[in-house]
């Protein structure tokens, strides 16, 4: 288990800078999902099934989805390389690289050795509607907001109030100016 | 009770000038009339009516009574009000106080009288910012809780900052913001001061309160107490406004409209003076001590510093304006000096400057209003087109160099006589500042009234309004210059009860013998005095 | 969970029924006064079960929710002022012709995670809370969508409120994994010690958490967004944003961090000072010159959150009661501010430039007298609430010896009058540019009474303060 | 089941959430930066499952269902906003957005 | 009567109040009656009181009338109170009468000016000052009268202020006078300080009664008062005003700048006299500034081409001689001599003025000649008064006066031969200009018609003061002629009795033989020199070195010159610089701060998202930096 954890974060880790460094969108989320899965791996090495399972179906199976789903819609692949130059990179890396090393410093002062007990779905069940049921309820509160709001915003305005020339010349296939496609 | 009514009737009128106004714009006028004349006639009264009694107070206990501390008020009102933090509504009259109503009221009733004319815009709005101030300033004037002063002190400055920003003249904004900026940074270090002074007094007794009476003597390091002596000092100072302090005033003065000039120059910059004779020195005796002669140094400065700058100016308002840091200077001095002469001598200049400078800025105003400049060098020879109006200034120019017959010349007589027994340095330079205020004044009479009139300006000259003013302004300094008696005789109780606070202080050194000294100084020749007054009075 | 919990919940309860009660009335029939209508309903059923809540002796509900004096007195004031916006937004949006009912719906869940937040004693709860909150202003920033500022403001509003929630659960993780424990009571012996004691990653872990409180509160160096959201942002969602949302989350810090003490000396005591000051100064800086209302009241509320961390860094009952009296104060003040801000806004745009406001006395009297009242109680003039609350921070701060951190609040608060009178100047003294469009349409009913009440609730408690100062001693009562 | 250290877990999970971070930092295309926020909330819900792991206890990964709901919300919001970004602005490039400033 | 004496200066005053008051209202007749009809009608008054006094004189001979207390505060209670003894008896009277001539001789003299009233509202101010200073019975009320007369010396100088010279005159006069002021003034607090009153008898006692001869305190005080009188009095080095003030109408030369107000400062210093007793070095000094005051005026009259500036300098130089006799403790002898001068250089100026008049104007003595037949009144008047300045033997009252300061510089303990020589000098010189002037202008070619003659009311004053002149000395005979001194007997009951050095030759013939010698051969040298050989002596003047030496007097031997670069110039110069307030940049300089930091704040909100993120990382690293590593 010890080594699929390693060998899962290795995966993740790659997959992860992959998906900040390619340029092209799709293959971006395609490797964000592989290091999703990576992270599911790395749940079930922890003694985390449940999340583990959550974490592939709800995350790189629905967000993803939804992920691509906008990419389809927007059709961005053209206007996807959208990448500040390399020389733009120095200074978020340092500045990266400094913050990486306050947090691996601060955490690897301490040292504990994980338990090696599973933590099963009949636990989290009982956590969740136990202490957590609030936690719940608000969770869906959470997700009723999320609803109005994406639903709203995403919907045409029937009448503005003010025809915005952006917004009535609408232009999906606007050759992407600046930056070419690749 | 009567001490609320003194700052609701002006409170009450303010909004009610505003609202009258709405319909008929000459209504605030008299709106604000009835609001600044009634609390005066209300004061008046009681100040004739309750001159036995400051008599009896004083006679009763003798020199040095401390009326502060045994609560012998002429009034008082004690309420309660944000009490989880200890404030109180706690109002009390003394001489002093009963003397700085009478100026607010007057110069009130002075900047709405002096308006008359000039002001033709929002006319409402104008006599509400007014009112609302004569309101607040009663407010500092009584208020003994350092929070209600503190409340009051800020309270005034959002009309004035209104007056000067409103109907003010070219650089309106720039001098309204300044003044602002000016005190509220200054007060809010006084505000610090006043909450550590209200936390060492509680920490030490237990009772957190604002009360000043009841904050006196508290006990801390003298460097804790220096520090917040500068607090107070800050505030005051710049209020006064000392040296090197005073910038915001020349621009407020200049800038300000006729009746914001004559309200800031007749008592709001003496809030600085009030505020350090009854709350700075009294609270940090030994921390003033210690700043003595920095202090000094600045007011010799000021008064020095304030006439050549005057000398210097070619802006007639600007000149005046000078002119009260030039005064002001002499009041600091007085303060610093601390002993009955110099106070007495502080309080009779309050009253003076506020008569005589008040009258040049209305002067000025009246001026422009007719000529349209404040330009000395566009005016000359105005004597020839108005003769009166260059009575009047010669006069008031006379009063503010310290022609003596006049009450300046007391006071600032007072003050020197006062501050040559604790520095005869500051007294000679304070006395060679007399010969600078004669530059000054000569030279703005010479350059606005007189020569030859080469503008071809033609206007009227004073009307019936502007001479009554003027003649009620000329009548109280003569009188104030031959007879100040009444005047020193109500703020005598003050000076002496504030001597007695600070009496275990090196500030009023050897608190026995200058009883035993002031006694006989005292009273001998003041028996003398009531006797020959009396004959005489009997044999004319 | 008993059913006397459900009666505790009571207030949340009805929080949570309304904006599903707007829902599914809006289903059946969209009519913007029916929103309001039930949206105002809502929030006022929300205030009285606060009262029937009060009665309850126990009030820890779950882990997670602890229905305080404390926490009752917070849902009370986010409530009202969530009354204020809707109300002041009725006009706003009836003028741009969008649909409204989602709009009072975002509002009630937004209210909610608000709720949730002043009640929370769990690291669940504050997470869901503030998320809720987030969620709900994303879609509420860019609400009637129309101009490409309200996208820019809720995309920036999103990426930070997004990345910072990631520090702010990242955090909480490792404070977790350190200590095993979310609830307050079981941090408050860590925090006790400004985390002195504490393992570095408890530390690690309570900066990070601190980044998305600190964004939320916009203090330097997170507080970037603010003038860009609250320019973008529809006025009354601005209010919002400024108000409740900050409110919300800084009655929050004060329950983590109220029944301890932070050390001096302490680097948490050290951190929140640096930040404190630095608000303060770059807030009030920051606006010196500025020419949009809408920014300058951003910047403003920069510099005003500073002062609110002197007071939170004082100690003992009197700085938690300075600090509720002063939120107190900037929620009536700023949502003044804003509402004269959103009743002035034509159709087009709002009103936000300086010049809008030329010689609006002349016009609207009544409007720029509320607005400057608001200015001046920003300002802390007397007469105003501003005044006491700042004279309460001040003295709570001196309370506490923290003289360096009041002469910073002292000074640049002197130079925050600089701009504050700025707008009053463009309003009284200032003649309207030749030519350009008097702004300034006729101001609502609704907007007015609600201008009028707030104008009144300044002045009445910056007059006498008393009894609201009670009523907050009572509440934070229930802190220590 | 053999050990994980807990540092190397909350290591793994600083790692991911930094390169997300550096991705913020970079990355102009709004999707690109929306997915970048899911990548730091997952690594933060990472190591609230590691916690948990550490505890043996079930709060953990209740958290991480709640980032999770939180990212969904999030991320259904968010890809709205770059619909309407992208009507508004013609591109997705969120260095566009720079109207308002000063 | 004595009871009356409140009237004294009440009258004037009264007449200003009305004046003032009544200013536009008034035609030039009545503001004229009400103008010298106050100051007569105190003269009256005066003369009843003197003659009250002289014939039932009070207890200790003198008066107190009290009117009210001032104030009372702090041990400080000068009173309004009026002090009369033999001193002040002389000053009131010859005040007030040589004061109603010289008004009336303003009516007339006046009458074409506009302003008439306020002229006379001046004036009567004027006397009222003055009265109130010689009749105070404490020194702040004297320093009352005595700034009220600076003020109207002021309001008179540049009376006509429509010429900016003028007021620039009178604006110096107050400014130079008042620096002396406030050196008095400084002395009233140092005697108050000191002896805890300034009622000006208990002073003097208590000062003789604390203070040992010589003590600091004595001389300190000595030494201020000594200051205030010199700038009054025009004595070196505070002299430079009174030539100027000549700008003023010439009655008011002849009041203010001749008669009384300039004698203030003798006054003043014979009233505390008690003060300069303890403190032999400050009278010393008196002594010494009188005689090189006297000598240096004399220098500067014989150069002048206008004809009031010699009398001026003149006059100045006659004050030299009471501080001379001051100085030498001569203090009646000053008395008599202020008495005397008053009389004749009133007389002198009235007569100036009457030529001046009727010249249309016209200052410069060489462009009048010859009128001694045009205006034989003044002329007499003119060769009178000249001669009493002269101090020619016998037959004027400035020989008695000037004869006896001469005789006491020397005779005095506190004399002595250098003090003696100098004004034996002065006096040689007094009289060669006096007769310079008196050929230059009455003998010779008329350069200059006369336009307007002289009527009563200008001339009567003229035989007035030209009587008074000539018969005014016989009050006080020296030794030689008799013992007849009423006036040192009259004196005698107010100061101290001079003490001399036994036989001195001061006192034999032979001494008052000289005197008269100096004067004739000084009106001698005139006549050869004015009369007999004038083109020599022009031809001598335009030689290099007595020009220059003639200008160097002409411009009073540079004071103006030294005064402006010394003080006035720096003055003004820091005034430029200053002008905008030296300490503004300090706060402008923090507002500018500000500003910069406003635009270096305001450009790092630049809206880029990007940005805005790094920001919020930065600041984190940064206190993870802190709190990590502390």
């Amino acid at each position: 288990m010890t080594a699929l954890f390693y060998i899962a974060a290795a995966v993740a880790v790659l997959a992860t800078v992959l998906v900040i460094t390619r340029s092209n969108l799709v293959h971006a989320l395609l490797y964000l999902v592989v290091s999703l899965f990576a992270v599911a791996v790395v749940f079930f090495t922890l003694g985390a099934p449940f999340v583990a399972a959550l974490e592939v179906i709800v995350y790189a199976g629905a967000i993803m989805m939804l992920f691509v789903f906008a990419v389809m819609l927007l059709n961005v692949s053209a206007d996807s390389p959208l990448r500040v130059p390399t020389s733009a990179w120095i200074g978020p890396l340092v500045l990266v690289a400094v913050l990486l090393a306050e947090l691996i410093y601060g955490i690897g002062l301490s040292d504990h050795a994980l338990r090696a007990v599973e933590v099963g779905p009949q636990q989290v069940g009982d956590a969740l509607f136990g202490p957590y049921v609030l936690g719940v309820e608000l969770a869906s509160m959470l997700l009723l907001a999320a609803l109005i709001g994406a639903r709203h915003i995403a919907s045409q305005p029937e009448s503005p109030a003010i025809e915005d020339p952006r917004l009535s010349g609408e232009e999906p296939d606007a050759p992407a100016d600046a930056e070419g496609a690749t | 009770m009567i001490l609320l009514w003194y700052i609701l009737i002006p409170a009450v009128a303010a909004p009610l000038a505003w609202l009258l106004s709405l319909s008929r714009p000459q209504a605030a006028r008299w709106v604000a009339v009835a609001g600044t004349s009634l609390p005066l006639a209300l004061v008046t009264w009681q100040w004739v009516a309750q001159a036995g009694a400051l008599r009896a107070a004083f006679a009763a206990h003798g020199p040095g009574v401390a009326g502060l501390v045994q609560g012998t008020w002429l009034a008082d009102i004690h309420a309660a009000w944000i009490s989880p933090l200890g404030i109180s509504f706690f109002l009390a009259e003394d001489g002093l106080t009963l003397i700085m109503l009478v100026l607010t009221f007057a110069m009130g009733l002075l900047a709405v009288l002096a308006s008359w004319r000039g002001i033709q815009e929002r006319v409402g709005f104008f006599h509400f910012m007014i009112l609302w101030t004569t309101a607040a300033l009663a407010g500092v004037f009584l208020s003994l809780d350092l929070f209600l002063f503190y409340f009051f002190f800020e309270m005034m400055l959002i009309p004035m900052y209104f007056v000067i920003a409103l109907w003010g003249h070219e650089k309106r904004v720039y001098a309204a913001i300044k003044f602002f900026i000016f005190t509220q940074a200054s007060g809010l270090l006084m505000l610090i001061a006043i909450l550590a002074l209200y936390f060492i007094h509680g920490r030490a007794t237990g009772t957190y309160t604002f009360d000043f009476t009841q904050l006196l003597g508290t006990q801390m390091p003298s460097a804790t107490a220096f520090l917040l002596m500068l607090g107070f000092f800050a505030a005051f100072a710049v209020k006064l406004p000392a040296f090197p302090l005073h910038t915001w005033l020349p621009d407020a003065h200049t800038e300000a409209p006729t009746a914001g000039s004559v309200i800031l120059a007749g008592v709001l910059i003496k809030i600085g003076a009030y505020g350090m004779i009854r709350f700075m020195v009294p609270l940090f005796p030994q921390a003033v001590y210690d700043f003595r002669t920095v202090g000094m140094v600045l007011a010799v400065i000021g008064i020095i510093y304030g006439a050549v700058m005057a000398y210097a100016q070619r802006d007639l308002k600007r000149l005046v304006a000078y002119t009260s840091v030039s005064h002001m200077g002499f009041v600091l001095l007085g303060i610093f000096a601390w002993n009955t002469l110099a106070l007495q001598g502080v309080v009779l200049q309050i009253v003076c400057h506020a008569l005589s400078t008040g009258a040049l800025f209305i002067l000025v105003g009246t001026l422009q209003d007719r000529v349209h400049t404040r330009d000395m060098t566009k005016m000359g020879g105005l004597w020839a087109v108005a003769p009166r109006m260059g009575g009047t200034a010669m006069f008031f120019a006379l009063a503010s160099l310290g022609l003596p017959g006049l009450g300046n010349f007391v006071a600032e007589f007072l003050i020197l006589v006062g501050t040559w027994q604790v520095s005869k340095w500051a007294a000679v330079l304070g006395a060679v500042g007399l010969v600078f205020a004669t530059v000054y004044a000569l030279w703005m009479m010479q350059r606005a009234f007189q020569g030859e009139e080469t503008h071809a300006l033609r206007f009227n000259d004073l009307v019936p309004r502007e001479t009554g003013m003027y003649a009620a302004l000329i009548a109280a300094l003569v009188v104030l210059g031959f007879y100040p008696q009444p005047l020193i005789a109500t703020v005598r109780q003050t000076v002496t009860s504030v001597q007695q606070i600070t009496a275990g202080s090196p500030l009023s050194p050897k608190p026995t013998s200058a009883v035993q000294v002031g006694i006989p100084a005292d009273r001998a020749p003041a028996a003398a005095a009531v006797a020959d007054g009396t004959t005489t009075d009997g044999g004319r | 969970m008993t059913g006397g919990d459900l009666i505790t919940l009571l207030p949340l309860i009805v929080l949570t029924a309304s904006p599903v009660v707007v829902m599914l009335a809006a289903a059946f029939w969209r009519s913007h006064a029916l929103a309001l209508t039930l949206t105002l309903v809502g929030l006022t059923a929300t205030i009285v079960s606060l009262f029937i809540a009060a009665g309850r002796t126990s009030r820890q509900v779950t882990p997670l929710l602890s229905f305080d004096a404390y926490a009752l007195f917070y849902i009370g004031l986010l409530t009202a002022a969530t009354a204020g916006v809707a109300i002041l937004s009725w006009n706003y949006l009836q003028r741009r012709h969008v649909h409204p009912e989602e709009y009072y719906m975002l509002l009630l869940t937004a209210t909610l995670g608000g709720a949730v937040l002043v009640a929370s004693t769990h690291f669940a709860s504050f997470f869901l809370g503030l998320e809720i909150l987030s969620v709900s202003l994303y879609a509420l920033i860019v609400y009637p969508i129309y101009r490409t500022q309200f996208v820019e403001a809720a995309v920036k509003y999103l990426v930070l409120a997004g990345s910072t929630s990631a520090f702010l659960v990242f955090g909480m993780a490792l404070v977790y994994a350190e200590t095993g424990t979310m609830t307050v009571s079981g941090l408050a012996p860590l925090l006790r010690a400004g985390l002195g004691g504490a393992d570095v990653v408890v530390v690690l872990g309570v900066v990070l958490l601190l980044v998305g409180v600190g964004f939320k509160l916009a203090v330097v160096p997170f507080h970037m967004w603010t003038p860009d959201v609250y320019q973008g942002a529809p006025a009354p969602v601005g209010a919002y944003v400024a108000t409740v949302s900050k409110g919300a989350v800084f009655a929050l810090l004060l329950r983590y961090f109220r029944p301890v003490s932070l050390d001096p000396g302490s680097s948490l005591f050290l951190v929140f000072a640096a930040v404190a000051i630095a608000s303060m100064v770059a807030g009030n800086l920051l606006a010196l010159r500025q020419d949009n209302v809408k920014r300058i009241l951003a910047y403003s509320s920069i510099a005003h959150l500073g002062y609110l961390l002197v007071a939170f860094l004082a100690t003992g009952e009197r700085a938690a009661i300075a600090v509720t009296f002063y939120l107190v104060a900037y929620f009536a003040t700023t949502l003044a501010a804003f509402g004269v801000v959103a009743a002035l806004s034509p159709p087009e745009r709002d009103a936000e430039s300086l010049s809008d406001y030329r010689g609006l006395a002349r016009r609207r009297r009544w409007t720029a007298t509320a607005f400057t009242i608001a200015l001046f109680s920003l300002a802390g003039m007397p007469l105003t609430m501003g005044f006491i609350g700042k004279f309460y921070l001040v003295t709570a701060g001196a309370g506490s010896a923290l003289w360096a951190l009041i002469i910073v609040l002292v000074l640049t608060s002197t130079v925050g009058l600089y701009y504050y009178t700025r707008v009053v100047v463009a309003m009284w003294v200032r003649q309207p540019d030749e030519g350009a469009e008097a702004m300034g349409a006729a101001v609502d009913g609704a907007s007015g009474a609600v201008l009028a009440a707030l104008t009144a609730f300044l002045i009445v408690f910056g007059v006498y303060p008393a009894p609201l100062i009670h009523l907050i001693e009572r509440a934070v009562s229930s802190l220590l | 089941m053999a050990a994980v250290s807990l540092d190397h877990g909350l290591i793994l999970a600083a790692i991911l959430f930094v390169i997300g971070f550096v991705g913020l930092l970079t990355r102009r295309n709004l999707i690109v930066v929306l997915a970048c926020i899911e990548i730091m909330l997952n690594a933060a819900g990472l190591a609230f499952v590691v916690a948990g792991a550490r505890w043996g206890r079930a709060d953990g990964q209740v958290m991480f269902l709640f980032v999770l709901a939180m990212a969904a919300a999030e991320v259904a919001v968010g890809l709205a906003l770059a619909i309407r970004f992208r009507q508004s602005l013609g591109r997705l490039d969120v260095d566009d957005a720079d109207e308002m400033k000063g | 009567m004595l009871q009356l004496l409140w009237i004294i200066p009440a009258l004037p005053a009264a007449g200003f109040v009305v004046l003032a008051l009544l200013n536009r209202h008034l035609g030039r007749r009545a503001a004229a009656v009400i103008g010298a009809g106050s100051v007569g009608l105190s003269a009256v008054v005066a003369l009843l009181v003197a003659v009250s006094f002289i014939a039932s004189p009070p207890p200790g001979d003198v008066y107190r009338q009290v009117l009210w207390t001032w104030f009372d505060t702090g041990g400080l209670a000068p009173q309004i109170a009026f002090y009369l003894d033999a001193m002040s008896v002389i000053f009131v009277v010859v005040i007030t009468f040589v004061g109603f001539l010289i008004h009336l001789y303003s009516t007339e003299f006046m009458e074409r000016d506009e302003g008439y009233t306020r002229f006379f509202m001046y004036m009567n101010l004027f006397v009222a000052s003055m009265l109130v200073l010689v009749l105070a019975d404490n020194l702040l009320l004297l320093y009352l009268g005595w700034e009220g007369v600076g003020l109207c010396s002021y309001l008179l100088i540049s009376f006509w202020q429509r010429d900016l010279q003028n007021v620039y005159a009178g604006r110096k006069a107050f400014i130079v006078t008042r620096i002396g002021d406030t050196a008095l003034i400084i002395g009233l607090f140092l005697l108050f300080t000191q002896l805890h009153t300034l009622a000006i008898q208990p002073l003097m006692a208590g000062a003789a009664k604390e203070w040992p001869v010589g003590s600091g305190f004595a001389v300190a005080a000595a030494a201020l008062l000594l200051g205030g009188a010199v700038g009054k009095s025009a004595q070196l080095p505070l002299q430079t005003w009174l030539p100027d003030a000549m700008a003023g109408p010439t009655p008011v030369s002849a009041l203010i700048h001749a008669a009384t107000m300039v004698t203030a400062g003798v006054y003043l210093i014979a009233r505390t006299n008690v003060l300069f007793t303890l403190a032999p070095d400050v009278r010393l000094a008196v002594a010494i500034v009188g005689t090189v005051t006297l000598l240096y005026a004399c220098f500067c009259a014989l150069a002048q081409h206008d004809i009031k500036r010699v009398l001026a300098y003149s006059t100045m130089s006659q004050i030299g001689y009471m501080f001379l006799a001051l100085g030498v403790a001569g203090w009646s002898a000053a008395i008599f001599h202020f008495m005397t001068h008053a009389f004749f250089k009133a007389l002198l100026f009235l007569a100036a003025g009457a030529v001046i008049e009727s010249l249309g104007g016209e200052h410069d003595i060489f462009k009048m000649g010859g009128l001694r037949r045009k205006l034989p009144t003044a002329f007499w008047a003119f060769i009178v008064g000249a001669a009493s300045l002269a101090a020619m033997p016998l037959v004027t009252s400035g020989f008695y006066s000037k004869d006896l300061i001469i005789e006491t510089s020397l005779g005095s303990v506190d004399g002595n031969a250098w003090l003696w020589l100098g004004a034996l000098v002065g006096s040689l010189l007094t009289s060669i200009y006096a007769f310079r002037l008196v050929f230059v202008v009455f003998f010779g070619d008329q350069q200059t018609p006369v336009t307007r003659r002289p009527r009563w009311r200008m001339l009567l004053p003229l035989w007035v003061l030209s009587a008074l002149s000539l018969i005014g000395g016989f009050v006080w005979l020296p030794e030689w002629m008799g013992s007849f001194h009423p006036l040192e007997n009259f004196l005698g009951e107010a100061l101290p009795p001079l003490k001399t050095v036994a036989s001195s030759f001061a006192y034999t013939g032979v001494s008052a033989l000289l005197t008269s010698l100096v004067a004739v051969v000084g009106v001698a040298l005139a006549t050869v020199w004015l009369v007999e050989s004038r083109a020599a002596l022009g031809d001598f003047a335009a030689r290099p070195t007595p020009h220059a030496l003639q200008e160097f007097w002409l411009n009073g031997w540079g004071f103006d010159w030294l005064y402006e670069h010394v003080f006035v110039i720096p003055v003004k110069w820091f005034a430029r610089v200053a002008r905008n307030d030296l300490v503004e940049p300090a706060f402008s300089g923090l507002a500018w701060l500000n500003v910069q930091a406003w635009r270096a704040l305001s450009a790092s909100q630049n809206g880029v998202l990007r940005v805005y993120i790094a920001v919020a990382g930065v600041g984190l690293v940064v206190i993870l930096a802190f709190v990590v590593l502390r």
